[in-house]
């Protein structure tokens, strides 16, 4: 027989104002299996915690039912107290009358009536309620980093500087993202190379750390903990160990006229390439469109160059397969296409550039030395124009990105303001529809952009762009000065939004994260787990999130590093017990369980039952794996034999609330 | 005997429902089935209902008792047993002798006071045969299907009804009805009758001493081999008795009600003591040796079928009782 | 917020709080210097509910009806469209019908295109 | 249509614990009002709703049953939702295939950011059953009170 | 064809290669065939056959039958096929223990499409080519075979013989049919039409289970309507909602796995049209999410089990698929 205590909180007034708690208690006490049914203030004080407990002990409950705030809410709290005074904290069911019931009511009788309803309802699931005790699975005890952006390295960085092992996975030949293109960083105009390239190198010299360059996760198999992962590492035709990174082979190269896409297409590099300077690995990759010996088999230059003999034109894709516990997301992002915008004139004139196509002109190691030259003629440009809000803010997905891209405002203060202290004969326009500088000293750089080096900050959107006689014809309102502008200009710098990386979205199936509609990692609390991802044991790190700019990417990467370590110091974890629970004697084999399991948990063995008459029947049965089963309840349904149960959510117990509440 | 012109077969229909609620074998949704008699309803064509007469007086679902609960006390309200009379009409003679096994089960002492009222409340109205199917084997058990019995029988003779009271409630249900003229039936013709291919099936091995043997038949396990083990050959049995008692929670409370089991079925009687029949094969037995052996046994020889042809028509596989039978007796399947 | 507000927001399915003020759809406008308000003024007064001071206005006809406005403006605003309304507006404020039905078949000849009676129908009666 | 003013249906709603019993509380929160009579039961996601819940449900008496999940694509468990879609809609037509009114069951996709939007959709569910009348359909006499 | 198949069912037990064979056995009229396993080839000479009558569809009895020792024979007509693929599908057959024949069919002929047609008594049936001479204790009468066929077989949707180990008769193809017929009639009722019609129909069902239990797609080891724990554990309709409970519910397991093989309607002692349920299934699947045939191959992924992200709504059904 079952003993069920009732405790209905009064949350201050936040329920009691609007729902008669004592009339709740009394006639919730009258309910058959309740024992003991009281109302306080507070439940989730101290005291009221301690009064539920003491009830425990003294009435021997062997269930609670709390009518409170969400479950959502006090779900975890009410668990630990039930335990500690020895109950099962599965034992526990919360009837949700404040966020469900007082805070939606006016009428005080509606409102008692709906909270006794509810709390019947708790009553009647708790009967059917048994123990459930948690499993533990084993952690690996290795991290997976997947980008080797700022935001992937500097994750690495801080959990092996804990001490865990850690692979950067990175798709291009070398680490570094997006921040190797940057020039100089706002606010303070630091070189960002200077910055960064330090970090590279400390990654790739950490004892802890794996670089895995040039190569994409292929497989993702397991979960929290005990996740495997296939990496394919593409054939770069060069052998890492042996290469030392001289650069001869890129010299002798015989074909000169591959885009680079480290200087955006700006310039051309050889079809046997380091992307840039300081990168890590400082090997050699050949580009096999390109390259004429992978192509035809005529060529060989760099081969008989290369006096480290690392030139190794069979090389292979490679599948690497390793165990982690924890899988940090840092894929980052791009700036989007801008063929929709054509009215920027973007492919019809060279000199109409993206910001970052505009950092690289600008950066001492980029096609132009660092002098501001326009590409179409390699001249001195004299008038540019920053158009801002290129494609964000946008009305839906057709337009372009509903959302703020967020860096644009500050990049392009940083741009027009070195433009004038480099050449202060140019005239620089600014055009935008808010300037948004949220941020440590952001708001004096930008005000510094206008107020010491001129930068003309002009309200209104460029309306059009024509390439005419060699410049660029810009027509545009200045809404606040109420006149129409007609300004030549030599360049036209769109703020382009960013977007996520393209690899993300097939990343995130693989993961099992979740996404928002723009391909945005969803993170598991928009405000309280900002850094983790709904499916535990997966982080996120940098842009992959959200935009953001370089101080919070990193403050982001060391906090998802943060989170990691947590998760791999410990031995083991606790699964979440509310899983699948086959009925083997129930069990038809049929499969229908495994094809719905988004997790993989379900496996079927031949199992020997005992048949009538002393016979022995084989049979296929279903077989949860509880570690890896994140308590769905998609197969339960697609389960004909009801065979396959949910703990915590099983049949009986939802039937039990459904009458409860239809009676 | 009296009679009634068939022509006007509704209008005496109205008579005896203007009384007491009449049933008829009707077809309902396509289906000949004993229906509530309402102004309109007119009598099937077909030889014999789907169903068989037994539900009215045991039908597949019956409440018992209805549990109140409220808060923690519970209070309890028997069922009613049936108070009003009612007339059965167009009975075949093999439904009625169903009602003389049925009560040999049910109104032995203690008498199912559910079963008993009903058989107390219902004049039973009898139909002969004159056009019988080739499943039919009523004969073969001892049943004149041209002799029907019950409390009035019937004929259908040309363009006239004759009706013959058997019984005290026979007798005042005719005198109950008006303008009900004196007439005689002329001879039937049942040549018919000797012509069903099933008519010399002979039962009466199985009611001897020799249960054990029957029971350890080497046919049960091919017989009973294709069996699906559903319930359709019980539930259209006229003498099939076996019920389940059941509780439904309504939410307010309990309703005990019970319902026709099926000994075909694999939970048959497992509320007893669990191990119950574990193979079709032992559940196909029990329901053939019921019948058969068991049945005569404990009721002076009296066999446990009225070859009414029900199950030989409804079996989805053609397994019946004269298969089982024949098999029996031949001792291979 | 006056009736003529509303309706000029019904007839051009158009709401103008969409509007993230950029002035896209100004600087676009080849009609620019000669408009007494421009695009996104209009939107603005639409948005304020001054729909009136609009009406009267003669700036209301020198838009074009290029829809470069429509076609730029990055939140779906629709100048041009609100424009439209507002001249349509117009016409419905003085009032009757300056087409009825039963003129059409009179308007009919091979030059003109059907559709463009049909359009005039729509724009010169008050409809339903 | 006859609308009877003392009829207050009942209506269970299956909530998926994520978004749509996330979303229903920050109704709550934003003390956005719905009707008393919508009660919620808490699934962990949309998928583990059995048909024989949502039966269940109307046998012992209510009137209309709607299902609230992840938006497509936005499942905690990456795919529940497009699962329970897919039974759901099945389910529907072939109780509209059986004549029940096929307004009486609904699926929204409620996230965990749209308590406005939860509201609005009890309301109107609400609103809908109302003017539909009890569930006659499918009831089970013996569940109601004499 | 009969004696095609006697003979193959006899020497595949005296060649040793089968040691069961899975057919049907002849009773006392010509239509009363029972499915049954023979063990030696002379048994099958005096008892197999293999005439018009044979409807039912033998795959079901394979999850039982090809766990035993040794390998069974099975005689297959096109439609039990597919039930024989789905159930492998489902894992529920040892395919290695069956040896399947396929045997060609031109559609199957009912008892009760003779006594609609006013034949009352049947005693003997004899077969004549596009014939059939019946005689009964009234009359004898010749009718064409076609009047016979039971009427599932009027709306046969393939004579495709599947996963067959060998064949008797020509490998078939799908045919035309218009198997939705009735449920498009159905659609286009009024929804009180519509409950009238199933009420009607249900109020009928005497819960017997022939119809679960003939069903190849209800092989479970134990239905949800058995077993005590399910919550809805049930042995007969008590009232009316439990009469459309017990189908619904049917339906819905067995969607997306049903093969529409018609066994459910055929067994029905009350001549309730079930087909109707799982054919709207198969219909609202193949209309929303892409054509489907359950048992109809071993690779496609049945829709109850699959989704798209941009499977129609719920609201398809509920707002009305016509707008209404």
């Amino acid at each position: 027989m079952q003993r069920i205590g009732v405790f209905v909180c009064w949350c201050g007034s936040n329920i009691a104002a609007t729902v008669d708690v004592e009339t709740v208690a009394q006639t919730l006490a009258k309910e058959p299996g309740v024992v003991f049914s009281t109302d306080y203030q507070y439940m989730c004080s101290q005291a009221g915690q301690e009064l539920i407990q003491e009830a425990i002990r003294e009435h021997r409950l062997t269930g609670v039912v709390i009518c409170s705030c969400s479950p959502r809410m006090h779900e975890a709290t009410f668990r630990k107290t039930v335990e500690k005074a020895g109950l099962n904290p599965y034992l526990l069911e919360i009837a949700n009358i404040r966020e469900q019931c007082s805070w939606i009511h006016k009428d005080k009788l509606t409102a008692t009536q709906k909270a006794v309803i509810l709390g019947r309802a708790a009553i009647a699931k708790v009967q059917l309620n048994a123990p459930l005790t948690a499993g533990k699975s084993p952690v690996t005890k290795r991290a997976l980093v997947i980008g080797g952006g700022i935001a992937g390295i500097q994750t690495a960085l801080d959990i092996a500087e804990a001490g865990f092992p850690v692979d950067i996975v990175e798709k291009k030949p070398t680490i570094g993202g997006k921040m190797t293109q940057i020039d100089k960083t706002f606010p303070t105009l630091d070189c960002a190379a200077c910055i960064l390239t330090p970090k590279m190198v400390d990654a790739s010299q950490n004892e802890n750390i794996d670089i895995i360059s040039y190569a994409q996760v292929e497989k993702v198999q397991g979960f929290v903990g005990n996740f495997s992962v296939t990496i394919r590492k593409k054939a770069r035709y060069v052998d890492e160990h042996k290469c030392t990174g001289c650069g001869l082979c890129t010299e002798k190269c015989p074909q000169k006229k591959v885009p680079n896409e480290f200087n955006l297409g700006l310039d051309n590099r050889r079809a046997i390439y380091i992307p840039f300077a300081q990168a890590v690995p400082k090997v050699a990759t050949i580009d096999p469109n390109y390259c004429a010996m992978l192509k035809s088999g005529k060529c060989g230059v760099c081969a008989k160059v290369c006096t480290a003999g690392a030139i190794d034109y069979k090389q292979q894709d490679q599948l690497i397969t390793r165990e982690y516990g924890a899988i940090v997301v840092a894929t980052g992002f791009e700036p989007i296409q801008l063929d929709k915008f054509d009215e920027f004139a973007y492919s019809q004139s060279p000199d109409v550039v993206t910001s970052l196509e505009f950092e690289r002109l600008m950066n001492a190691a980029g096609p132009t030395g660092g002098t501001l030259l326009r590409p179409s003629d390699g001249k001195h440009p004299h008038t540019l124009v920053f158009v801002q809000c290129v494609g964000s803010r946008c009305d839906g997905a057709e337009k372009g990105k509903s959302y703020c891209s967020k860096i644009c405002c500050m990049y392009t203060a940083k741009h027009a303001m070195l433009t004038r202290e480099k050449y202060p004969d140019t005239e620089v326009y600014v055009f935008y529809i808010d300037v948004r500088t949220p941020g440590k000293n952001f708001d004096e750089f930008y005000r510094r952009a206008v107020e010491e080096y001129g930068v003309h900050y002009i309200k209104g959107m460029v309306g059009k762009v024509t390439p005419q006689d060699g410049k660029l014809k810009v027509q545009a309102s200045d809404l606040l000065g109420g006149r129409q502008l007609r300004i030549d200009a030599d360049m036209v710098i769109l703020a382009a939004a960013i977007e996520p990386d393209k690899t993300a979205r097939p990343l995130a199936t693989m993961l099992t994260a979740s996404m928002d509609t723009n391909d945005f990692f969803t993170e598991a609390h928009p405000k309280l787990r900002p850094v983790e991802s709904p499916t535990a044991g997966i982080f996120l790190s940098g842009a992959c999130q959200g935009p953001k700019d370089i101080p919070e990417t990193v403050a982001q990467a060391s906090a998802a590093a943060a989170k990691v370590i947590g998760l791999l110091v410990k031995d083991s974890l606790t699964c979440n017990p509310c899983t699948a629970k086959p009925d083997e004697l129930m069990c038809n084999g049929c499969s229908s369980c495994e094809k719905v399991c988004p997790y993989g948990a379900i496996t079927y063995v031949d199992k020997s039952f005992r048949g009538p008459n002393r016979t022995t029947l084989i049979r296929r049965v279903a077989q949860v794996n509880p570690a890896v089963c994140q308590g769905c309840g998609a197969c339960t349904v697609a389960c004909p034999s009801g065979a396959m149960d949910l703990l915590g959510f099983s049949n009986q117990q939802i039937l039990a609330e459904v009458d409860a509440i239809c009676r | 005997m009296k009679t009634w012109k068939l022509s006007t077969l509704d209008a005496l229909f109205a008579a005896i429902a203007g009384k007491q609620t009449l049933y008829i074998p009707a077809d309902v949704a396509g289906q000949p089935v004993f229906a509530r008699w309402e102004p309109g309803l007119a009598m099937t064509r077909a030889l014999n209902t789907g169903r068989s007469a037994k539900d009215l007086f045991f039908p597949q679902v019956e409440d018992l008792a209805r549990f109140r609960v409220a808060g923690k006390t519970v209070s309890v309200s028997p069922a009613q047993a049936l108070q009003e009379p009612f007339v059965i009409f167009g009975v075949r003679a093999c439904d009625c002798r169903s009602f003389d096994i049925l009560d040999s089960v049910f109104l032995a002492e203690p008498a199912d006071t559910f079963y008993q009222a009903r058989r107390e409340q219902a004049t039973v109205v009898t139909l002969a045969c004159s056009q019988p199917e080739e499943t039919c084997f009523c004969t073969s058990l001892g049943i004149d299907p041209q002799a029907p019995g019950g409390d009035v029988s019937c004929w259908m003779a040309e363009d006239t009804l004759y009706l013959q009271a058997n019984t005290e409630k026979g007798e005042a249900l005719l005198a109950s009805l008006p303008r009900l003229e004196d007439g005689e039936k002329p001879d039937a013709d049942s040549s018919v009758f000797d012509k069903l291919p099933l008519k010399d099936l002979d039962f009466s091995a199985f009611s001897g001493k020799a249960l054990m043997d029957w029971f350890n038949s080497p046919v049960w396990e091919r017989l009973s081999q294709s069996c699906l083990g559903c319930g359709s050959c019980t539930f259209v049995c006229p003498t099939c008795q076996c019920y389940d008692v059941r509780d439904f929670d309504t939410g307010h409370g309990v309703q005990r009600y019970r319902c026709w089991d099926s000994c075909m079925y694999s939970d048959f009687t497992m509320m007893a003591h669990g191990t119950n029949r574990p193979t079709q094969k032992e559940r196909f037995r029990q329901r053939f040796m019921h019948k058969l052996v068991y049945h005569p046994n404990n009721h002076g020889g009296q066999i446990g079928c009225v070859g009414c042809g029900r199950c030989l028509q409804k079996c989805p596989i053609s397994m019946n009782i004269v298969k089982v039978a024949n098999a029996l007796k031949e001792g291979k399947a | 917020m006056t009736d003529w507000t509303n309706r000029v927001q019904e007839i051009s399915g158009v709401n103008p709080r969409k509007c993230m003020k950029c002035g896209k759809c100004t600087a676009t406008c080849p009609a620019y210097d000669q408009m007494e308000y421009h695009p996104h003024q209009f939107v603005d007064m639409v948005c304020t509910g001054r729909v009136e001071e609009l009406m009267a206005s003669k700036g209301i006809y020198t838009c074009l009806g290029c829809f470069a406005c429509v076609e730029r403006c990055p939140r779906s605003v629709e100048p041009a469209n609100l424009i439209e309304a507002v001249r349509l507006a117009v016409i419905r404020q003085q009032g009757g019908n300056h087409m009825k039905p039963d003129q059409i078949p009179g308007l009919l000849n091979e030059e003109l295109p059907q559709q463009a009676i049909t359009s005039a129908l729509r724009k010169y009666s008050k409809g339903g | 249509m006859q609308v009877n003013e003392t009829f207050t249906p009942t209506i269970v709603a299956f909530c998926c614990n994520w978004c749509s019993y996330a979303g229903a509380d920050l109704s709550g929160t934003n003390r956005l009002q719905y009707p008393a009579n919508v009660k919620i039961i808490r699934i962990p996601c949309s998928c583990r709703l059995n048909p024989m819940f949502i039966l269940r449900a109307f046998q012992r008496g209510a009137d209309g049953v709607i299902l609230c999940g992840c938006h497509p694509g936005d499942c905690h468990y990456t795919t529940g939702n497009y699962y329970a879609r897919r039974r759901m809609t099945l389910l529907f037509s072939l109780l509209d295939f059986m004549g029940i009114e096929r307004e009486r069951t609904r699926v929204e996709w409620v996230s965990a950011a749209e308590g406005a939007k939860f509201a609005a959709t009890m309301n109107d569910f609400t609103q809908t059953i109302t003017r539909l009348g009890p569930n006659r359909r499918l009831e089970d006499l013996r569940c109601k009170v004499e | 064809m009969q004696s095609r198949v006697i003979e193959k069912a006899a020497s595949l037990l005296e060649s040793g290669a089968c040691t069961r064979v899975l057919g049907w056995k002849a009773g006392a009229f010509f239509y009363d065939v029972t499915p049954a396993v023979f063990t030696c080839a002379q048994e099958v000479r005096e008892q197999m056959v293999f005439n018009p009558f044979c409807g039912a569809n033998l795959s079901k009895y394979l999850i039982a039958e090809s766990r035993k020792e040794g390998r069974i024979a099975v005689f297959l007509k096109p439609c039990d096929t597919f039930s024989f693929v789905q159930l492998q599908k489902e894992h529920r057959i040892a395919r290695d223990k069956v040896w399947a024949v396929g045997v060609q069919c031109r559609g199957m002929c009912d008892i009760d499409s003779l006594k609609e047609l006013g034949l009352k008594g049947v005693t003997a049936v004899e077969e004549a080519e596009d014939d059939l001479r019946v005689t009964t204790l009234y009359q004898e009468k010749t009718i064409s075979r076609k009047e016979a066929l039971s009427p599932r077989c009027h709306t046969c949707k393939s004579r495709k013989l599947l996963d067959c180990d060998e064949l008797i008769g020509d490998q078939g193809q799908d045919l035309p049919s218009s198997r939705f017929a009735q449920v498009e009639a159905l659609e286009a009722m009024t929804p009180e039409e519509r409950f009238a019609f199933w009420r009607g129909e249900l109020s009928k069902c005497i819960r017997c289970n022939a119809c679960r239990n003939v069903c190849p797609a209800c092989s479970c080891e134990k239905c949800v309507f058995d077993n005590p724990n399910s919550g809805v554990q049930n042995k007969a309709a008590a009232s009316s909602f439990e009469e459309n409970l017990f189908h619904i519910i049917r339906a819905f397991h067995v969607a997306g796995r049903c093969t529409d093989c018609g066994e459910c309607t055929r067994v029905c002692p009350q001549h309730i049209p079930l087909h109707l349920l799982n054919r709207k299934f198969i219909k609202d699947m193949n209309e929303f999410y892409g054509p489907y045939q359950a048992g109809g191959d071993f690779d496609a992924k049945p829709p109850m089990l699959a989704f798209t992200l941009d499977d129609p709504e719920a609201s398809i059904i509920t707002n009305g698929r016509d707008g209404q």
